[in-house]
């Protein structure tokens, strides 16, 4: 794999990507109930039933899917504290996570973690960090985990633009890249580090190629099409699985709203997310390529909402009903016993 | 006196030596464009311009470094920590560099840099955004540690790190950023670094507070008050290092009784070290336990419930004050 | 029962869990080919080659992460740090997310890892490369905190923290690593976490210390023992988190005072989380005032004689004793 | 400039760098001096009148005394623990270096420092630091506040093979290209990193190419010929001074002793120490073309090394005569008096 090759979305626009439609029909599926759930938590938050910090996914949505299923089940996702999107993707009942939301012992930690901590061992789902750049060292350490185990899965650790810059994430890169670890590097480009556009954050804007100084191939990736995260992830998947080392891929993405529930945005006009939603939601897009190559018609894709809408609906309903954990669970889980 | 919210006091201790001095100038996070996380720096880029406000990347262990740098060419750097967890990236930079380096030096590299920001819990933001650190830092000689209350010392403390020869820890609380207080109307209210506020005079007990733990420390001195029951005297440390143990020691002499309240959690933490020197210092005077009201010894938990179990309450400072005073 | 010294006996330790559990390995800075900084691993690579002894490039912050993302995989690491001063580059990876996640998970995501490595002052070292954070780790829930004496503790406890399904945080002494110690020529010798050690039985003062510091405490009881003058209780804590406050309650109860070592500074360090703990828990057996004997609050000198000054001592030791004896 | 020129000297081989007499007397005695101090050290440790750690120069001459020639007494230097020579390059007395290695209150920092913590503001000297890496982020922080100041000062900040890895040397790239700061990094690639070679700590062996990625140009540098250093940093304070942003110069150059005192040094070979040592040393090479320029005869160099001889004869008898501080000063230089 060459070092670093620019846009490789440019070159793949002549050659769409061809799927099926029922892949077509389950990423839309996937994409979809990541959005309802995001405006449900949105929703939530501003009557009250959700606090702290809660980093909605909303307009991201074609870079978890997309690389969810350039993976395996038993492959690893690591993230950051925009979480809830990657735990439901990879297949944490939703009610487990809204609840979590909601500070609830049926929560995906019991409450105790809430919005920026889930973990799901099970689902190979390794959170939910809270420290911008911890999880690229913790990640490159789960890549270790399955190399020393002599395991072929690979571990896909996400971080954003703003982490781009962490000295943490360079001296995981050399680490990787000396040991060859099966690590696939994404950077959701979202164009924002909270009020700071990425141009004010990074010397280079080139995220994919961070790596480069290192010996660590770079791509950069359209986020708003789920196909073309698709294809770059199965590549780079093929190469962590081969042994050849970490890759980086940048995803070109965009948030729609704010970076937690407190962001004034003042940071960039209405326009600019206005275009970004016309023009390029990963939803929209997709739900066009699904009625122009009749993978489905309009009726079976109002299904599909019908089906999330009530998905949700419960799930909210849940999570607002579901206990409090109880008194006791404070001192809990704090140390495990030998 | 006029009244200020907290945030908006510091803002102004920070605008206000900026002009006296141009060497002053602030970095961190956020603090520019966007006017601040927590808007504490709101209004500062508008007037000083981005030569003296600059946003950094979200890299606190390199920047706190430039700051260090800064300081040692003479500036006065504002390193500003989106909050005090942050800072875990950045802690060698301020203790190996900032708070070492005169002493290695021989007294001959200064380093005078404040770095500030929120410390501790704010509201339902879980384990790693809600530690308070006060003791780790106030450990450290070479450091100045500060953590104030009120707006009036918030600002006049905050004046007084800023001209300070010194690296100083300056710990604010982001759940009181937005209350108000009485403020003097005054460009040269500074506040004393190292002396402790007797905040009430009382007889029968002594409470020893700091930071947003003073909350806890007044409401229970004047619910005890109130229920004429018993009559505590009230201390806000303000400054953690150098500590104003004199000030302790006279009221505990005093009232022979103490109550230390802190948001920290309990092992080796700031009350620790109060109970410590008074033990020592003025065993003869005590006539019951110290008792120590602290964070419960775990990770801050993201439930509600569970949150409010975590922290300190006047509840648990009024049962405290009680048991040492054996009622 | 053979001798060894601490450095053979931690060795010794690791290889034996790398040889029960493959899932043991070790990684830092020249742990492999160089065989320690100080030694510590000597034989490891022959015996395990390299991809279960790994050394890793100058890179704290990252290689502490990736060992604790590597002990999300089930893997154990055992992550030395080639001293503790080089870890604050590492703590927020040791905190926020070994320490934590347990607890921010509700119990669903382990973190089985050990950090180890000297803490504290080395000879001559001065002060980026002194500095005892025995109190900080110490202050931190969901951490296990070891700081052991003797061989056969360094090696009974470091067995025990490597089995143990939590993130231990390990402090050795540089000093104490030549000095040899009886050890139990036994394969599954282990010692139990957070239980202190009553090492010499004694009824007038009770001395509590832990790593170095029971060096002072020992010497000066044995002075004190030799001169017929006081009969002293030593006690080694071992583990500082979970404190085995029993242990010391119990020896108080019966000396009636109490004197604390530590290499540590002395604001908020440990010595003066045992010192608020008996003056609340043991109020009505104290006899005299509780004396910490601490490194002073300076910076670590280079000079030979400032740094001799610097640190605890026997003297020291015995004139705190004396003073809580009325002596 | 362009971003990283590989093997400038290579192209700079052609065409010697030009030096005048004056000019090659004056590194050598300076590298000399350096030599000299270092050896003296080492003796004197050896007699255990210097303790702690103890990290020697030699070989490395080059480096330094180039440098220093490229920059102006109002500059600024920065290094880690291996500082001696920067110390008595920059114009520190060498009695006040070589008693604070004895720990005497003479010494630069009064004998509270000791080998790793000289300081020298008057001299632009900034330390002397001992953790790896550390010293990058300050030295970024002196140029910030040179810039700031308006001044056209530049900051020499120098680190070594080991430390190029760690992530604060990265984030202050960032923040130095992002910004343009006035700062010459430095990397004194010396092969190793205590026991470890380059290769074996780093993904990419091509120091001078970590900050391509951030877009800082780089160049690769023989850091044993004193003339390519000078001119290399010529350049590159051009650039700096001239407000176009960092550099990176890598010095290629060799350490002959162990890391520090206690070095067993099986990472490498006798003859790989003894071959640079005969082919490359920096001190030998600008002596023959001293003396194949004849800026200079046998005797005049004769006569430098005695007069060296004399001043590392008169610090050792200082250093080891002088007194230690005084008690009292343990207490002294914690913090300020407000
Ligand atoms: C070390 C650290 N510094 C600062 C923060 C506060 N913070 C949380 S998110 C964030 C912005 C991160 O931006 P980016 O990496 O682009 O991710 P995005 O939010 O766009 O998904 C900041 C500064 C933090 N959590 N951790
Ligand atoms: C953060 C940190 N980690 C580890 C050390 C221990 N240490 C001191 S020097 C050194 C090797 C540095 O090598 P390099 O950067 O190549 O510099 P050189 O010694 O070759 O000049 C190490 C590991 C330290 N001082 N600081
Ligand atoms: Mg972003
Ligand atoms: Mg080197």
């Amino acid at each position: 794999m060459a070092v670093a090759r620019k846009k490789r979305n440019d070159a793949a626009e002549a050659t769409k990507p061809a799927a099926s439609a029922e892949e077509l029909l389950t990423y839309y599926r996937q994409m979809l109930l990541v959005r309802r759930f995001e405006e449900r938590a949105g929703q939530m938050y501003g009557m009250g039933l959700i606090g702290g910090f809660c980093h909605l996914y909303i307009g991201q949505e074609a870079v978890v899917v997309g690389m969810e299923h350039a993976i395996d089940k038993d492959d690893a996702m690591i993230t950051g504290y925009r979480c809830h999107a990657h735990a439901v993707t990879r297949g944490v009942d939703p009610k487990a996570v809204l609840s979590e939301l909601t500070g609830r012992a049926a929560g995906i930690s019991q409450g105790k973690g809430g919005s920026m901590h889930m973990f799901s061992p099970e689902n190979g789902f390794y959170g939910g960090h809270g420290i911008v750049g911890a999880q690229v060292s913790l990640g490159t350490g789960i890549a270790f985990g399955m190399k020393y185990k002599k395991t072929d899965r690979v571990c896909v650790t996400y971080y954003g633009d703003g982490a781009a810059n962490q000295g943490q994430v360079y001296e995981s890169f050399n680490m990787a890249a000396l040991w060859k670890l099966p690590v696939i590097y994404v950077v959701e480009n979202n164009q924002y580090g909270m009020g700071t556009s990425v141009k004010r954050a990074s010397a280079s804007v080139e995220l994919y190629r961070h790596g480069e100084s290192l010996g660590i191939p770079g791509v950069q990736v359209d986020g708003m099409d789920v196909l073309a995260v698709k294809q770059a992830g199965d590549e780079a998947v093929k190469q962590a699985r081969a042994g050849e080392g970490p890759v980086v891929l940048e995803m070109l993405t965009y948030r729609y709203r704010g970076h937690s529930m407190s962001d004034p945005g003042k940071y960039r006009t209405r326009e600019e997310v206005q275009k970004m939603r016309t023009e390029r939601d990963p939803i929209n897009q997709l739900r066009e390529r699904i009625l122009s190559e009749k993978a489905a018609d309009e009726a079976a894709l109002k299904d599909i909402d019908r089906e999330i809408k009530e998905i949700i609906n419960e799930a909210a309903e849940f999570a607002q009903s579901a206990p409090e954990p109880d008194a006791a669970e404070l001192y809990t889980d704090v140390v495990l016993e030998a | 006196m006029p009244k200020q919210t907290v945030r908006e006091a510091l803002r102004d201790a920070m605008a206000e030596e900026m002009r006296a001095d141009e060497n002053v100038f602030l970095m961190g996070e956020e603090v520019a464009e966007y006017e601040g996380a927590y808007k504490v720096t709101q209004g500062l880029l508008a007037e000083f311009g981005p030569r003296r406000v600059v946003d950094t990347p979200i890299t606190e262990h390199g920047f706190a470094g430039l700051g260090v740098g800064a300081a040692m060419t003479g500036l006065r750097p504002i390193v500003e920590f989106m909050t005090w967890n942050f800072a875990m990236q950045a802690i060698d930079q301020v203790i190996n560099s900032a708070a070492k380096t005169l002493y290695m030096s021989g007294g001959k590299m200064r380093c005078p840099i404040v770095f500030r920001g929120p410390n501790g819990a704010a509201s339902r933001v879980a384990a790693q955004h809600s530690q308070d650190y006060s003791a780790w830092y106030a450990n450290v000689p070479g450091l100045t540690v500060i953590a104030p209350y009120g707006a009036a010392d918030a600002k006049g403390l905050l004046k007084s790190a800023i001209r300070s020869p010194n690296p100083v820890v300056f710990l604010e609380h982001e759940i009181i950023y937005g209350r108000s207080f009485d403020v003097p109307d005054d460009e040269d209210h500074t506040v004393p670094i190292g002396v402790a506020d007797v905040v009430k005079e009382g007889k029968d007990v002594t409470i020893v507070s700091f930071s947003r733990g003073m909350e806890y420390a007044l409401g229970a001195a004047a619910q005890l008050a109130e229920s004429e029951e018993i009559d505590a005297e009230v201390v806000d440390l303000r400054t953690l290092r150098p500590l104003d143990t004199e000030t302790v020691i006279a009221s505990v002499q005093k009232t022979n009784r103490l109550v230390v309240v802190e948001e920290c959690w309990p092992h080796a933490g700031m009350a620790a070290d109060i109970a410590a020197i008074i033990v020592d210092e003025a065993f003869d005077y005590l006539d019951a336990p110290i008792k120590r009201v602290s964070a419960v010894d775990v990770p801050m938990p993201y439930a509600a419930n569970l949150e409010t179990l975590m922290l300190p309450s006047v509840e648990r400072v009024v049962e405290a004050v009680k048991a040492v005073c054996y009622r």
